[in-house]
């Protein structure tokens, strides 16, 4: 069969429906969703969406599994929980979104320099290594994350707030050293190591 | 309420709109018995707030000219108004229903002369003009109100204007010693015909018909069309009285949505179509219909009406269930915020007024019914054996159209008919 | 009243010399006006503030907020659990809400916890401290310790997302909450009427990845509030606090405006119309200074 | 009752017309002009005092027509019925002390006005007499019921429950109809989430269990005639015996049936097994009988299945159906459970336009459809072509805004219902406007056979509304059909899912129980219902014209062997189209006639040229313009004084010879208020108003011929809620009679 017809034979087949189903939060709710746009019209960023929620769960139906799993899309989503509680079918579309987004990064196949997604990693590095969020540390390894280069431009973008952060004692060099954590951070690493072994177990990474 | 004789081969009737008015005479000109309970000073219902029924866009008044004749010519038929039931017992063939009756203060001897309402100062909310117009507190409802007697408002009773009224009046017809009275009857079947409320569009927060004057309900919008209504019969919007020329209509106010109502109204989008066409008959070709919709139902043979509507170049259809609604503060103009699905267009669209298509909400609440009943999730009445001799009409049963409410009163008159021939049957 | 005791978590923003530890300052003073008493959940951790979801799976996340619901079950059992950040509140309530829908969930949270000799059966009430002040005291109550009342001052209340939306404050509107406004009133000053950024986002945990569509959204929120005559904004959320309060340069450099909208906690106002100083009002913490609030709080 | 008259005429002195008017000099009026053997004032005659007074002289003073001068006909109804004489009404208050101002100069022409009318209640009851009810009063309990499927056993079983014995005609050989053709039903209660029993088996049996209900199968109605409470049916069988059987009424419920697909070729029909129809599915369904359903082509398990929505309908394009059927989203949902329920792993696609699942069953249903795994995509279908791998539907996804070639085991195509609704009698000599072209083609389509072979002067069958339905006209009254005892139920009225066909044919039953109770007391039905009067005729000044035959709305009058009118009264629904159209004024009403109101007007005191008080008639439709000028005395709206308002039963009741009795004896000028007509028309006798109109348009001539100019007559559609427009109309004849001058004819 030539890619036409196997993508042909692909569309509007339920096959990423169901693996969508199957390993992302929530995901059992895409069906429900009648198209009415209200999630895509309630949304802060909107504008910023490629496709907005409601498109993006006709898109899984139609079996666009790159198109939605590669789209920046997802990480534009602010946690406002605007679309949740609007939808008329009461979709969890906020994690939804964020269990794709998480999914297409499991997968390996998130847009790369995304800056939520690599916030977002960073945030959950910063978080898991300490068990609490070290907000200098947090702050300087985003500045950085797009190099050394672009690294200092932005700190020297953000001194200012810096300073004031500072000068309010709203931010410590101590954090640097040391810092905020929790006593047990070992158990809480096990915690999170096991969590993610029974989820692994139970989301096997289809691969494509 | 002493003259009203009730055997067990009497149908019960409850609810005077035009579900309990059509299944009340229907089963009376078969020459049953019927007893008629409305709970509000006139019957007619919610018809009687309409100015066009679709797709005919002919006039409710009319249907109930011809009714009203056919109740007063029919002597089976014995209608209480202000009355409600307040308890059911038994089974079928053989019900004891209590009837609970509100004092009008008015008798029969009113002629309808009006000389009362000159004379009362204090003004109330018109219920009938969903409280967009004042109303003295003695009151005719509307025209057309049968029975053609005044009403007096409960709360001038005790005030100079009860006084007033009862010196003004010539022929004796004000009792200002009227009380709730209470009754006992026995009935052979029951036809449940509370019909529906309006879903409080104050409860549908993003579109904030609470806080925005020019975001209005279709009811409301309706009453806007009656000459003798808020309005004089001039579509304008009640921040500064202007003519709303650029409509939005918004579908599913509150239906289809778990947040508010589950089910599917069914008539709202009729109604749209019909109240786009109330533009044309005002403004001509000065106008502009934005129609806001999920899916437009304009099922059956009426779909036609639905391509009549979508020829006429002013009126736009967007695929879009509208998700906030914000006002310009300089303007007024609601503006709608959404996205069109059909390929995902964002749009910011000020309008002169919204109004929202607003579901039909069960008018007696799931809980509050007073006899045990199958009542499905949506609160309408589910047909049931188990219901025995208690029978749904119209939009107690289901969201229904005027055309299928009038058929579905009209199959319960036989339903009700069989429970007290099978009676007559066995007591000859 | 008898004092009243609570499993309190903090969250990271509100550590000593974190971003919010202004706010713990002027909530520790509000609770000692109304006889408040929080107890810490001893090693309480992070909850991911819903956007660490990248590297976090669903189970991991729920395991991080039901670590510390565990901790609260067994180290200050039956007392609710009361967060002062929105997110962590959001994070913990939501965590309750799958872990009891989901028994799998539930069963896989307590195999991971296991690990650390922890069991969590998340019965405890998980209250925001807005819901605790209006619920279990209300606003007379919390009218009755003002001694100085904030006469004069025009205040948006800026309830945003997370403290309103999917659960919110029982018997508020997701589109118009009022509490704010009562308890602004409440505490002498004039609310701002239909301030219409009242619920809009501010672009929360995007700030730092995505800063000209998150400030592009805060202009909105400052800008309405100066439209009707603001002299500050008041939040219940550190997230918004911060991305409200610290962007103002930027924002003025950006859209050459000139804002200078001090943005205080409830409790920056309820601590200083309680007759705390400056300093126990958390108001040397601003980076904006709330001058007439200082003004207040130094008569 | 006394047979030599007695009037008594009672003016009411209540509401003001004491005050307003010299009611003494109404009272020597009614007994001087209107020869009143009786005349008695009150000052509040509606009251039970009043009323007993009036009662009193019916029983001791031998009253046995009682002209009342107090408020509209319309108010006070009740108080005022008195048994056994016939009533007139002079409009005292609406028509006259609530419509002029209460000031000193309109004084004496309000009171000229009250005095006309009085003269006017006066000359009509003189007229009048009390209508004994149609001697053609037939009794007979049983009903007709042409069809067998659901719809005609609903009617059934429903009227034999409520003791009417009913005689099933069904052309097939077996009870159920099409929904015999069905695996499962749309579920008709809660939770509404999976596809119910057709219950068709149990339906059967309640039918055949029932004691009083015969069914004639292989069988069809060659001829019906008659008249509610004596209807004859010749019912015959295949095989070619005929048996004659009377019956009280008929419902008919010949159902629809499936648009043929083959008019589909662009959608694949007909080209490869694996496109197939809704039913076509149904077939598949019930051969799988709940085991995997396999591909009509080679048997092959389906995997996946695409529902084209609104397949050849909603679609104005030549042989398309430009309605929607109502079921068909809902049917697809269920067809589509199907496959989810026996393989949650069939695909299931159904691609629409605007998904229709109405009521809160509907909705629910559609949740359930979705929680099952049923993709819906909003699209529109241009192509289904066959190939070697099954079909390929070609589409535009309107959400994604792309098109896609969607290959599918099976296509399921949503196709329309059409009415098994007879011979389209209009059809032969329809006039009809380009906008009702469309309906025409379908019409045309569905003149197959007659389904009841009336043998009445108009036509086979009941007549068509639109589309080949033959639905009532009127929003209020679902049932009112233009053959009076013959009610339709069912997709053969309009297009309808099995539950609410179940409800319209219950509603279709007690229609024709009424009908037949009717006609046991001779009454009218709808809309006069109970009315006891009915056309009589006299045969000697008849001249064959057949105008009445021919105009009557309800094909009530047939011909005699004499070729003369034939009056079925029990189908006459009395609004007296016959009698405005007799040239010859042979026809009348006990209560209602050429007289009856040629007197009225005639009796108007008709002042000289010279007074500058000219006189203007109107005829108004008792139904919708009459209540818009009560309802506009009751605001306060004002009219001319020279107005005299006469109801009439329907426009179509006029009858010319009253215009130009009126020009000829001095009116100034005449307004005719009809209902509305045309497409959307609201009048209750369908044809009346219309048919007044085009009378009305020769009455030009007449006019001519007496030289007199054209505004002097004016015909007016007028609605109910013309509160304002209708006065107005009246203001507008008398300025236009002012600017023409007062008629020459006053002697």
């Amino acid at each position: 069969m030539t890619d036409a017809n196997q993508q042909m034979v692909e569309q509007y087949r339920n096959n990423f429906l169901r693996e969508v189903e199957d390993n992302v939060e929530e995901g059992e709710w895409v069906k429900m969703c009648m198209q009415c746009g209200v999630c895509s019209g309630s949304c802060p960023l909107g504008p910023h969406w490629d496709h907005p929620p409601q498109e993006l769960f006709m898109m899984i139906r139609a079996g666009k599994r790159d198109e939605v799993l590669q789209s920046s899309s997802m990480w534009m989503c602010t946690s406002c929980y605007n679309c949740i509680v609007r939808c008329p079918r009461e979709l969890p579309i906020t994690h939804i979104m964020h269990g794709l987004a998480h999914y297409a990064k499991r997968l390996g196949i998130a847009p790369k320099n995304q800056p939520t997604h690599k916030f977002s990693q960073l945030f959950w590095n910063n978080l898991t290594k300490t068990g609490r969020v070290n907000e200098l540390r947090l702050g300087l390894s985003l500045y950085f994350m797009n190099g050394i280069g672009e690294g200092i431009k932005t700190s020297l973008k953000m001194q200012k707030i810096g300073l004031g952060m500072l000068m309010t004692k709203r931010l410590t060099p101590m954090e640097l050293i040391g810092g905020h954590k929790c006593k047990d951070a070992k158990g809480l690493q096990s915690i999170l190591k096991k969590a993610e072994e029974l989820e692994a177990a139970r989301i096997p990474v289809a691969g494509k | 309420m002493s003259d009203v004789i009730a055997t067990n081969q009497t149908i019960l009737v409850v609810g005077g709109g035009i579900s309990g008015v059509t299944a009340a005479i229907e089963a009376a000109e078969c020459g049953k018995q019927v007893i008629l309970v409305e709970k509000n000073p006139s019957l007619g219902g919610r018809v009687s707030q309409l100015y066009k029924y679709f797709p005919k866009l002919c006039f409710p008044s009319c249907g109930m000219e011809i009714n009203l004749r056919r109740a007063k010519a029919n002597r089976n038929l014995n209608i209480l108004t202000m009355t409600e039931v307040s308890a059911v017992s038994g089974e079928s063939g053989n019900y004891s229903v209590t009837l609970k009756t509100r004092p009008r203060y008015v008798n029969e001897n009113c002629t309808a002369c009006g000389e009362c309402e000159k004379v009362v100062e204090a003004e109330f909310d018109s219920e009938y003009d969903y409280g967009m117009k004042k109303r003295k507190g003695a009151y005719l409802p509307f025209n057309m109100s049968y029975p053609q007697r005044y009403v007096l408002d409960p709360n001038i009773i005790g005030t100079p204007d009860a006084d007033k009224a009862k010196e003004a009046c010539k022929y004796d017809a004000i009792d200002l010693d009227m009380q709730e009275s209470e009754t006992t009857l026995t009935v052979g079947a029951i036809i449940w015909a509370t019909g529906w409320q309006p879903y409080d569009a104050d409860k549908i927060q993003p579109y904030g018909h609470d806080r925005f004057d020019n975001v209005v309900s279709s009811v409301e919008f309706e009453r806007m069309l009656d000459p003798f209504g808020p309005t004089g019969g001039k579509i304008v919007r009640p921040s500064d009285g202007k003519e709303a020329k650029d409509v939005a209509f918004i579908q599913c106010a509150g239906s289809r949505d778990r947040n508010h109502l589950k089910h599917c109204s069914r008539i709202c989008c009729m109604a749209t179509l019909k109240q786009t066409t109330y533009l044309r008959e005002k403004f001509e070709d000065d106008f502009k219909a934005s129609v806001y919709y999920i899916d437009i139902r304009a099922i059956d043979r009426i779909d036609d009406f639905y391509q009549k509507v979508q020829a006429d170049e002013n009126v736009t259809f967007v695929k879009s269930k509208v998700a906030s609604i914000t006002e310009d503060k300089d303007t007024g103009n609601p503006i709608l915020h959404g996205v069109d699905t059909e390929g995902y267009h964002r749009y910011s669209n000020p309008h002169d007024l919204v109004v929202l298509a607003v579901g039909m909400e069960p008018s007696v609440a799931k809980d509050s019914f007073p006899v045990d009943i199958t009542i499905n999730d949506n609160g309408f009445i589910e047909a049931d054996e188990a219901n025995g001799g208690i029978f749904a009409a119209g939009c107690s049963s289901d969201a229904l159209d005027v055309n299928r409410a009038v058929q579905s009163a009209t199959a319960s008159a036989l339903r009700a008919i069989q429970v007290v021939n099978r009676v007559a049957g066995t007591e000859g | 009243m008898a004092k009243k005791s609570y499993s309190f978590y903090p969250g990271c923003s509100s550590q000593k010399a974190a971003s919010a530890s202004n706010y713990m300052t002027s909530v520790d003073s509000m609770c000692k006006t109304l006889d408040i008493e929080l107890n810490e959940i001893p090693d309480w951790n992070c909850c991911s503030a819903s956007i660490g979801y990248a590297g976090g799976g669903e189970l991991p996340r729920l395991a991080l907020s039901a670590r510390n619901m565990a901790i609260s079950e067994k180290e200050n059992p039956n007392q609710d659990i009361v967060a002062t950040c929105a997110a962590c509140w959001l994070a913990t309530k939501e965590t309750q809400e799958r872990l009891h829908d989901d028994d799998k969930l539930m069963a896989e949270t307590n195999e991971a916890l296991a690990t650390a000799g922890l069991k969590v059966e998340g019965n405890q009430k998980i209250r925001h401290m807005v819901e605790v002040l209006i619920e279990d005291f209300g606003y007379e109550e919390m009218g009755k310790h003002v001694t100085k009342p904030l006469d004069g001052l025009k205040i948006a209340g800026y309830v945003g997302c997370q403290t309103n939306r999917p659960f919110g404050i029982d018997g508020e509107s997701y589109e118009n909450p009022k509490y704010l406004d009562k308890l602004v009133e409440t505490m002498g000053a004039e609310p701002i009427e239909n301030y219409d950024k009242k619920v809009s986002c501010c672009g929360g945990a995007l700030a730092f990845s995505e800063p000209e569509k998150s400030q592009a959204l805060i202009k909105d929120i400052i800008e309405s509030a100066y439209d009707g005559g603001a002299d500050m904004i008041v939040t219940p959320c550190p997230v918004c606090q911060m991305n409200v309060e610290v962007y103002q340069d930027h924002i003025n450099q950006k859209y050459k405006t000139n804002f200078k909208m001090p943005v205080v906690y409830y409790s920056t106002l309820m601590s200083v119309a309680y007759g705390g100083n400056g300093k126990e009002a958390g108001l040397d913490g601003q980076i904006i200074k709330a001058k007439q609030l200082e003004d207040i709080a130094s008569k | 009752m006394a047979d030599e008259i007695k009037v008594g005429a009672y003016i009411c002195k209540g509401c003001g017309l004491g005050e307003r008017l010299d009611c003494g000099q109404l009272a020597t009026i009614a007994e001087r002009e209107g020869k009143a053997n009786l005349v008695r004032e009150h000052e509040f005659l509606c009251n039970a005092e009043g009323v007993a007074m009036i009662q009193n002289d019916i029983d001791n003073e031998g009253v046995n027509k009682v002209m009342i001068a107090a408020c509209s006909r319309r108010s006070k109804t009740e108080a005022f019925s008195f048994d056994n004489v016939a009533i007139s009404r002079a409009n005292l208050r609406e028509g006259v002390i609530w419509v002029r101002p209460d000031d000193d100069e309109s004084s004496e022409t309000t009171q000229e006005m009250a005095a006309d009318y009085v003269r006017m209640g006066c000359s009509e009851i003189k007229y009048m007499t009390l209508p004994p009810g149609s001697e053609e009063t037939a009794s007979n309990n049983n009903l007709l019921v042409a069809g067998g499927g659901i719809v005609g056993m609903t009617a059934a079983i429903e009227a034999a429950a409520a003791g009417y014995p009913v005689t099933i005609v069904e052309k097939s050989g077996v009870l159920g109809g099409s929904a015999r053709d069905e695996y499962k039903r749309i579920p008709e209660s809660m939770p509404y989430t999976d596809p119910e029993d057709t219950g068709v088996a149990e339906m059967v049996a309640k039918v055949e269990g029932a004691g009083n209900i015969t069914v004639h199968l292989n069988s069809t109605i060659t001829k019906t005639s008659g008249a509610p409470g004596r209807f004859s049916a010749d019912i015959s069988t295949e095989s070619g015996s005929t048996t004659t059987e009377n019956f009280g009424a008929i419902i008919m419920a010949s159902g629809a049936r499936n648009y043929d697909a083959n008019q589909l070729p662009e959608l694949g029909y007909g080209k490869t097994p694996d496109v197939v129809d809704q039913a076509g599915l149904e077939k598949l369904a019930m051969e799988a009988n709940g085991g995997p359903i396999k591909r009509p082509s080679d048997g092959k398990e389906i995997e996946n299945v695409v529902f084209v929505q609104c397949a050849g309908q909603r679609s104005t394009k030549e042989g398309h159906l430009p309605y929607c059927s109502g079921h068909c989203c809902l049917t697809s949902i269920k067809q589509a459970m199907y496959f989810k329920d026996q393989n949650p792993n069939v695909d299931t696609n159904i691609i629409y336009s605007d998904l229709r699942t109405p009521g809160a069953g509907g909705e629910d249903f559609y949740r359930s459809g979705q929680q099952k795994g049923i993709t819906f995509t909003k699209g529109e279908v241009s192509e289904v072509t066959a190939g070697t791998g099954g079909p390929t539907v070609k589409f535009q996804d309107l959400i994604l805004d792309q098109e896609v070639n969607e290959n599918a085991d099976l296509v399921v195509l949503a196709t329309g219902q059409i009415p098994n609704s007879g011979v389209d009698i209009d059809a032969v000599e329809s006039t009809d406007n380009e906008a009702e072209e469309g309906a025409e083609v379908v019409a045309n389509e569905v003149t197959v056979e007659s389904i009841l072979n009336l043998d009445y002067r108009q036509g086979k069958d009941l007549p068509h509304l639109k589309y080949g339905f033959n639905d009532s006209h009127f929003i209020c009254f679902p049932y009112e059909t233009r053959r009076t005892g013959i009610y339709s139920a069912g997709p053969v009225r309009r297009p309808m899912d099995m539950a609410q066909a179940k409800e319209d044919a219950t509603g279709a039953a007690l229609k024709a129980i009424q009908a037949l109770e009717n006609a046991k007391l001779g009454r009218a039905a709808h809309p006069r219902s109970g009315d006891l009067s009915f056309p009589l005729f006299r045969k000697e000044g008849c001249t064959q014209c057949k105008r009445c035959t021919v105009e009557c709305p309800f094909g009530a009058i047939d011909e005699d062997e004499e070729r003369y009118p034939l009056f079925n009264e029990a189908r006459c629904r009395r609004c007296g189209t016959c009698m405005g159209a007799c040239p010859v004024r042979v026809i009348s009403f006990d209560n209602y006639s050429v007289d009856t109101v040629g007197q009225q007007l005639k009796n108007v005191d008709m002042p000289d040229e010279f007074d500058e008080k000219p006189r203007i008639l109107v005829l108004a439709c008792e139904n919708d313009a009459y209540p818009a000028l009560d309802m506009a005395a009751q605001n306060g709206n004002h009219y001319s004084p020279f107005a005299r308002v006469i109801p009439v039963r329907c426009l179509g009741s006029v009858n010319t010879i009253w215009v130009t009795d009126a020009l000829n004896s001095g009116y100034d000028g005449i307004i005719l208020m009809g209902c509305q007509k045309g497409e959307n028309y609201q009048c209750h006798f369908v044809k009346g108003s219309e048919i007044a109109h085009i009378r009305m348009s020769k009455i030009d001539d007449t006019l001519e011929s007496l030289s007199l100019e054209k505004e002097r007559v004016e015909t007016y559609e007028v609605a109910i809620t013309d509160i304002e427009r209708a006065p107005k109309l009246i203001n507008d004849m008398a300025e236009a009679v002012e600017k023409v001058g007062m008629s020459p004819f006053k002697f």
